[in-house]
């Protein structure tokens, strides 16, 4: 795992083609929503897209990730299928859970996704219980767990931060600190300038990140994680970001000004990115174009193929409460 | 000459909290207006919930009251129900009287443990010395699309401990005046608001009446069957029996409206009245709330004027799924109450 | 010559874990045994719980588990239920059997959350791609004067979750033959063990075999009535039956062993054979799991075979109070159950 | 409160005579039950008793305290009497809780007593709750939260904390840090030297203080005290204490070592208050002894008129479920 993100060719067209297909992902969902063709709510992360792109490439397979109600992007970065992702968003029955989870369960378990998860902080223990299954089996196997700043509040988190570092769990934290639990800002939830202060009360070490840059994401988590692989705990990573939509559907934006959105999407982490890159000379302009085509054209054959997918069936409801 | 109706005029002319004047309003206004009532007249109480000041509430139920009242009084917290259902138990126990939100129903999971043994235990265990007035609302129920996190009726766990008042309201007029009540009560009281009737309107008093706990409302009388119904479950009752009305089947609609205390002596005697009962509830069958009421049937005096078994129509036994037709497959809709009562009535 | 109960020398003969002797053991050595037979005959088995290592469990259940499988399997946690279960959910997803224990059902308030609305809705949510087998082991019930917050009875909380399933032994050889199959399930099993049960003995087969979930058990058969009990409950039941056959009133008594999945169609046959139903469980009334029975068998083919009422004993609708003889006011004595019975069968 | 409880020998008296109540109380209940004739289970706080004495003595009137399952201590310290709390402890009708709490919910609700608490962690966003009370009527009141370091790791002491934290309430959080939630070791439920090193993460001060030094606790306490009332908000105060007895009845002993107990036996905070107490001058030899006995004196009193009372009265049980 030496590649570079802004050195490596192969390794920058993937990560940006990702990010990309984050957002043309999401642009799709938002707009499937205006048009009344999506059901429920959805909460987007767009504008946040290095912090999953950043911290997945650092994953193997085996590995485990734990999601949220923003978990589009994990989703994607952990190598779901956009069909089966759109399908479940379209209330299909080819969708990942048949329609039965949506947005907010979207999970492609094959990944390792081990689900989004409807409960802020919900996500946070279950991570720690899967590192424990890959330590007691002997394994190599870590956990990213990814959560908002909100979630740093709950009870579950520092429960599960506990139990991980108490026992030196493979997991590694991962705050999207995007500044608002829906509409409360991290200045009037914390008294700490840094959420990532709170990783020394547990023992374990905390760092913060920008998370729009995608490279310091994955640096931070490189570091994390070989330390989680070699047995030796988690780490807690605050990756500093901003979601440029509302929190979901039903967002009035009353908490924050227009100033504050212009001056991150000023700060566009896909933007930045592919900044760095033609700085670099990694990839040429032709090539970044052909990353955001590439994204497009996928997401576009992925609405196509949800589309015509059947409807789910509510014939087996309650026959799929129970595994058997 | 008086009226117990007064025109606008007359209306206007006292302060509108006072006069019996009702207006049109959503049952999300209704609450909105309750507690404003409530701010207004007592200083004890305040509000605490996440996202209910400048945001409004996720549902626009307190809207603009951090405007009118401060952010004291309509104080945001973090995302933290148990840590902000123990911050109200021990403000009520400090002599205030905390209206907490909790943003869907289904996260009074994670405050259970100051609910259920804190809140509701107190007053019995300090031997009556101390008690815990708070209402904690949380609005209820599937039909949005927010799947099986977002979407429970958990009327059951609430009403199975001893202590908590439970409180379900199906108008935007007992929206109000059960508030009212409920903020009144001196014990914690669980009201359980439901998503998809907030933005259903209706006649709402301007004055403070209070809609006493305990006691039903009758809302249609019928002859050949009893719908005891909770919640949104109320109106499709009420839809169903106008339809079956058409096919020469009348029926009796009791709303409970309190779950706990709960006015059995109107469930039964409105049973005894036609023989027939079906009970509608939007939460899972097993030993949802209408498991108490048919219990409590099987074992009253309506028992012995039982012309048919008693029914229940529930939610299936499943979590609520996300998409729309499984969403509504899983509870019970005005076709299901309507073909349900007519196979009460023709078999038995 | 072969014989179904081997006297010492056959038993010797055979690993002690597959004869199907049976030996007299309390119903905490009877949990211990089958925990000590799922750890040693399945790798992804593993405990986890307060106090449950060195201590060996607050009710001396896991005992000496931790010296016999080390302590990564027997493994002492912090006091956080909510992060002790999301550990048990997390490591079920990720292929493990892990079996927590909860020191106090009371306790499983704090971790509803990963109970209620992660381990039994993750299968359903996922579309069927993951499960959760987990058993959640909790002592509940009352009676060791512990008072309001460590003495409730919450098996309606769990069985009011489509997801879960719920099991609640009332033998030593029910104890070890269940939780073998809980352990088994594919699914997230909430299993209430009771405190006054622990020092209990009884024949336990010394074999692996399970007792099916959903399987109800007939405890005694009589011609007057049908009790169905639960818990300690079963217990008094059999003894109250045993004292009203002195009086000429003969009693079947029912045992569900799982609330869910349930074994209905036993306990509607028993009643409908006796046409009169005593429901007695030791959790307050309002809301019981005894009330879905009622309202089953209210709607049930047994309905028309009724003789009587459908009758609850239960405990009071209070917390639990502390001192011994309000304690023992506040929930079914066997003189209680002899006397509810009595009157249900003299006065039908 | 300028006192000093080494210097004035007022305060001395006063507060040595509580300690030796404390003692003789549970010494008492230890009996009682040994004897049969106590019912459930008892956590006595023998060994601990320079905490609750400690920091009681900074509060005033209308200042409140939640307590713990570990709670004879608090109560006594904040003036409940005995001869009620003994009947609420024989189940009697005459005692704090009528016979319906007993020990684990005993609480002189008159005295700012918010109730001892069977649930670890309970009391803490209880506190925080009833110092907002106190805020939103711009009172002066404070409260003091006590609970053990097992409580620390609870979602619910995390989420009042943080709560008092923010909204810089009227808090001092005291955390009687015996060495051991029930069997489990601080050492292993931890990671951090100093469970004070938690209250960074939450932007509050931390100090640890030698718990078995009522003067060393009260310091420390009087100075979060007038933090707290001067509006500055909440201090986290670490006491490292130990407990003699058994975590409750049940309790074998299994996880420690006679050798450790003996240690803290020898450590005895009545005998190092008393000694120094002699040191000093403030009292005398004499004096020392009438704190002791009146201990003694009163505790024998009160278990004699809590056992002539009557019994806990079972007809009023429904009853009294709801207040009216
Ligand atoms: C336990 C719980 N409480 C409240 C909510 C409602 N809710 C959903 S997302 C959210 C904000 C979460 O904020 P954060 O963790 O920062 O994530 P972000 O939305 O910013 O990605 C809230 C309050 C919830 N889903 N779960
Ligand atoms: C939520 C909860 N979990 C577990 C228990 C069982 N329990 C009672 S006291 C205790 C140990 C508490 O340790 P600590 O907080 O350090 O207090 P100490 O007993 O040492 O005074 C435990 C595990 C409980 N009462 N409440
Ligand atoms: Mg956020
Ligand atoms: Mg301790």
């Amino acid at each position: 795992m030496s590649t570079d993100l802004i050195q490596d060719a192969e390794s920058a067209r993937s990560a940006l083609t990702t990010m990309w297909t984050i957002r043309r992902f999401e642009e799709a969902v938002d707009d499937l929503f205006a048009r009344g063709m999506m059901h429920g709510t959805m909460h987007l992360s767009i504008g946040q897209e290095a912090v999953p792109v950043g911290a997945c490439a650092e994953l193997r397979d085996g590995d485990y990730i734990t999601s949220t109600h923003r978990g589009h992007g994990h989703c994607i970065a952990r190598g779901a299928r956009l069909d089966r992702m759109m399908a479940e968003l379209l209330a299909k029955e080819t969708g990942y859970c048949r329609g039965r989870g949506g947005s907010m369960h979207i999970a492609d378990v094959a990944t390792g996704n081990l689900g989004a998860n409807g409960i802020v902080a919900g996500g946070v223990p279950i991570a720690a219980g899967a590192a424990l299954a890959s330590r007691l089996r002997g394994e190599d196997r870590v956990v990213l767990s990814f959560f908002g700043d909100g979630a740093v509040n709950e009870g579950a988190w520092h429960e599960g931060v506990n139990l991980a570092a108490i026992w030196d769990l493979p997991v590694v934290f991962i705050c999207e600190n995007n500044n608002y639990g829906m509409s409360m800002s991290v200045q009037r939830a914390f008294r700490v300038d840094h959420l990532a202060d709170r990783a020394a009360g547990y023992g374990i070490p905390g760092v913060t990140v920008d998370g729009n840059d995608v490279a310091a994401v994955r640096q931070a988590v490189r570091t994390a994680v070989e330390r989680a692989r070699a047995g030796s705990g988690p780490t807690f990573v605050e990756a500093l970001t901003y979601r440029w939509k509302g929190h979901s559907k039903s967002d009035k934006n009353l908490y924050r000004t227009r100033d504050e959105i212009d001056l991150w999407r000023d700060r566009d982490p896909i933007a930045r990115y592919t900044a760095a890159l033609l700085d670099a000379g990694t990839l040429s302009e032709a090539e970044a174009q052909r990353c955001r085509a590439e994204a497009r054209d996928a997401v576009r054959a992925a609405v196509r193929t949800a589309n015509a997918a059947p409807d789910a069936s509510a014939a087996e409801l309650t026959s799929a409460v129970y595994a058997v | 000459m008086t009226t117990t109706l007064p025109g606008p005029a007359a209306a206007a002319a006292q302060p509108p909290e006072d006069g019996p004047a009702h207006r049109t309003l959503t049952y999300a206004e209704a609450v909105r207006e309750a507690l404003a009532e409530a701010l207004r007249s007592d200083p004890r109480v305040f509000l605490l919930g996440e996202d209910i000041g400048v945001y409004g509430g996720a549902f626009g139920v307190t809207g603009d009251l951090v405007h009118r009242f401060g952010e004291d009084r309509v104080r945001d917290t973090p995302i933290s129900e148990l840590g902000i259902v123990g911050a109200a138990v021990g403000a009520a126990l400090a002599g205030m009287r905390p209206v907490v939100e909790i943003q869907f129903s289904d996260f009074t999971a994670q405050a259970m443990d100051q609910i259920a043994n804190q809140a509701a235990k107190i007053h019995f265990m300090l031997g009556g010395a101390a008690s815990v007035p708070l209402v904690l609302r949380a609005p209820g129920g599937s039909g949005t699309g927010a799947a099986a996190q977002h979407s429970q009726s958990l009327e059951a766990w609430f009403a199975h401990v001893p202590g908590l008042k439970v409180v379900m309201p199906a108008t935007p007029a007992d929206a109000k005046g059960l508030l009212l009540a409920a903020i009144d009560d001196p014990n914690p009281v669980v009201f359980l608001e439901h998503k998809l009737l907030y933005k259903r309107s209706g006649p709402v008093p301007s004055g403070a009446d209070r809609v006493p706990l305990g006691q039903a409302a009758v809302r249609r009388q019928g002859q050949d069957l009893t719908i005891v119904a909770t919640g949104v479950m109320v109106s499709r009752a009420e839809e169903a029996a106008r339809q079956l009305a058409e096919d020469g089947i009348t029926a009796t609609v009791v709303d409970p409206r309190t779950l706990v205390p709960l006015d059995d002596a109107t469930i039964i005697s409105e049973v005894a009245a036609t023989g027939r009962a079906l009970l509608v509830q939007e939460a899972p069958r097993t030993c949802g709330y209408m498991a108490e009421i048919a219990a409590l049937i099987a074992d009253s005096d309506a028992f012995g004027r039982l012309r048919a078994p008693i029914r229940r129509l529930s939610g299936l036994d499943v979590p609520i799924p996300y998409a729309p037709q499984l969403e509504r497959a899983a509870v019970p809709q005005v076709p299901d109450i309507v073909a349900e009562a007519t196979r009460l009535v023709r078999s038995w």
